[in-house]
């Protein structure tokens, strides 16, 4: 097997540069790699775009590295429910690029997948489909989307195994295995780093072809943004 | 005036059939899982990747790694299943969900709807519902009638940026059941309890079209 | 949950007709929808089309159709081994329809995906990309690819529940989990049926939404093409 | 004359870099597999599904649901993965595999290949090979350098059908080593053990570049 092991976050995204784009996989808080993010405020890098379907809350997330100004360019889908986001984009400091959530799951698939375009109907007739090649298909326009890659793509997942090999739980996966295929170089932190043969082979969700460093996180938050509790007894 | 969000979400969940699969967007249409009729089998999706979602936990259940796209903590029913984005996206752009309920702040009579932006003031972003409503075969937005202001959300066109064209069939407000013909215009189909049509009328700014017989009052 | 459940393939394929298009899963002989191609056989149905990456050998799998003179057209991207398949085509009885594996993959996950099409490279500058639109992205041409949908698709799981949630073994899951999301109405055939939430939810691979009909099978030769044994000790 | 199959393998085998995903095809790239360099960890996909991919099994691990697509029975290694057809095709098209190593019927100066059908003849199908051609940076081609007739398979152009077009990189037959060159031409680059250049220059129907210096012998 092809050995992935890095010791840290700090270790694996040692050689990302300010004004680098990257892919961070999580939605809302849930799936976010955490130990990673923690890596990019202590290097202290900025003009950063970075593609994620949300931008974290104040302080949290990727609202750590917004708060430090870290960020020049926000990719996502859907970015409520963090006033520092707001404040910097109504005043400017913020780029702001807006994509329907299934074309930003498809777009990091497209890439991964050597998919360089592909037709959608999502945002036809938006201000999205502006610019954009619109063809009908089945009596209904579609729009042109094209594949979405990225310098670094950092994913959090499960379990994982020195060969790369990735296992997420619950509606932790989201994102990640699709920014997992499209980094040109994937980091992937773990809550539990095994060795190859401890994973089952047929369970794998994202095989370790598409992932170059890979290291077991630590002190996992796990933050809830909406604490529903069902009271029924 | 008329309905509460229980009972519009109660109205909606009249509109269940056995066997489908439904997306319910954030707000009272997450409430519509409470009231699925009797001897219905309904699945809900949520985007952000299950199928099969069940109710809130119990304190104890609580799991980071489970919530739902309203980013709420959920359970999972048996027969459950989690997936990616692009597989989630895919069950809605290739209509394997045969119904979505999402809420708008404004509906045309064309069936265009704007839930997402409001410029120079609110950008919370689109989310899923772009996809969802360009996909849906049947669409059912649930909303109040009017907004905070007093003014009507059923319009002629709408004046925010939209989120999907020639999409909604159908409304359920606080006020009243309308569908959205094809050729434009809401057609009043029911009206909620104690509701007079002179009062639909006078909140509905868009093409209303009222029938010959009798406009039949909701059973909620 | 929604019930799926049906008692087996006669029942599951009783509305198959004539001059149908019909996917089954399956690479080689591995990971075939057995059950089903047997009723296929007993419905005496024919003018089917059939989308299978390939023809099954003489007498099994879609070899079993063939010699019963079922199928008029076959969509596949690999047709070897198999002399009463080669007969029919050179003979002019069958139509063939030759496409390359990936995209064939690709082209089953796009209908389901509602993707109406898609560029992929591959094909371009054969008599595949004949008539197609061509488009350069990162300076390389690529040739467009339409959706394939089919009125079928039959599929092969090793385990299933009752509310259609599918996963396969090894290899045989190949085209199942692409063509069970591409068919109108698409049937399970599984080694074991079990009851919703004996499946671990994380480790679905097709979720039961693509399934509309499911049965246990039941005496599976899974018949081997190329027997290969490492004899060194 | 010049190297035997496994020669051919062998030589090939030399090519492999740690680290790399490699996927090989059906016949003499297979072959492969059985000469990794000592030091040098490679995985092996198979386009059918499986990443990691270990040798044939004894006969009592035989699995008919584990296959390479070749569709002989195979292990797989610790840290094996199981996908399906459009992830494999995804690792691909994506430039995740490295090398693809494979087949040919003819190779063209200018780096077309064909190797999926003889018209009126021949037609098995290209199975994964236009998506192998058409999308690795990397491909070597394992091959005779002459057909059964003695006829070159080297040419100024294909004959046959292609499978792709100006794709392949490198070609090792049993009677040497050639690159192709980017603007056109078989440069010579190693000869197999005790073949001349006079044969090689006699096997090869299209345009062979033959440098100043001495042309090596192959260590196999």
């Amino acid at each position: 097997m092809i050995e992935k092991k890095v010791s840290n976050a700090a270790e694996a995204c040692l050689d990302i540069k300010s004004g680098m784009t990257i892919m961070l996989g999580g939605f809302g808080l849930c799936g976010i790699p955490e130990n990673c993010i923690q890596a990019l405020v202590d290097l202290k890098i900025n003009d950063l775009t970075c593609i994620s379907n949300n931008a974290g809350i104040d302080n949290f997330g990727l609202g750590y590295l917004l708060k430090h100004k870290q960020i020049k360019k926000m990719i996502s889908s859907y970015v409520g429910e963090n006033e520092e986001f707001e404040r910097q984009m109504l005043s400017g400091e913020l780029e702001v690029d807006l994509i329907p959530q299934g074309s930003l799951a498809e777009r990091c698939r497209a890439a991964g997948a050597g998919i360089p375009a592909f037709f959608t109907p999502a945002g036809y007739g938006t201000e999205i489909s502006k610019g954009k090649e619109v063809r009908d298909y089945n009596g209904k326009p579609h729009i042109l989307e094209t594949a979405l890659t990225a310098d670094f793509a950092i994913v959090k997942a499960w379990k994982g195994d020195t060969a790369g090999n990735l296992i997420y739980k619950g509606t932790a996966r989201n994102f990640n295995p699709l920014m997992a295929m499209a980094g040109k170089i994937t980091i992937a932190e773990v809550e539990e780093l095994v060795n190859p043969g401890e994973l089952d082979p047929n369970q794998i969700h994202t095989p370790g072809i598409f992932v170059q460093r890979i290291f077991e996180g630590s002190n996992y938050e796990k933050r809830i943004e909406q604490r529903t509790i069902n009271t029924d007894n | 005036m008329g309905l509460d969000k229980i009972g519009i979400a109660k109205r909606i969940a009249q509109e269940l059939r056995d066997g489908w699969y439904v997306n319910l967007g954030i707000g009272i249409p997450t409430l519509v899982a409470n009231y699925i009729p009797k001897g219905i089998d309904v699945e809900f999706q949520s985007e952000n990747g299950i199928l099969g979602m069940g109710p809130f936990p119990k304190e104890e259940n609580v799991d980071a790694d489970l919530i739902n796209a309203g980013k709420q903590t959920i359970t999972a029913l048996p027969g459950a299943a989690f997936f990616d984005s692009s597989m989630s996206f895919a069950m809605i752009r290739g209509k394997h969900v045969q119904l979505t309920v999402l809420g708008a702040m404004e509906v045309s009579e064309n069936g265009d709807i704007a839930n997402w932006k409001i410029p120079g003031k609110m950008v919370k972003g689109m989310g899923g519902a772009m996809d969802l409503v360009a996909s849906a075969e049947n669409i059912i937005v649930a909303m109040m009638h009017t907004n905070k202001k007093g003014e009507s959300k059923l319009l002629d066109s709408c004046s925010l940026p939209l989120t999907g064209v020639n999409c909604v069939k159908k409304i359920v407000t606080n006020l009243a059941v309308l569908d959205v013909l094809p050729n434009g215009g809401f057609k009043l189909i029911e009206r909620a309890p104690k509701v007079s049509i002179e009062e639909i009328k006078s909140a509905t700014l868009g093409k209303l079209i009222i029938g010959d017989g009798e406009i039949p009052e909701m059973k909620v």
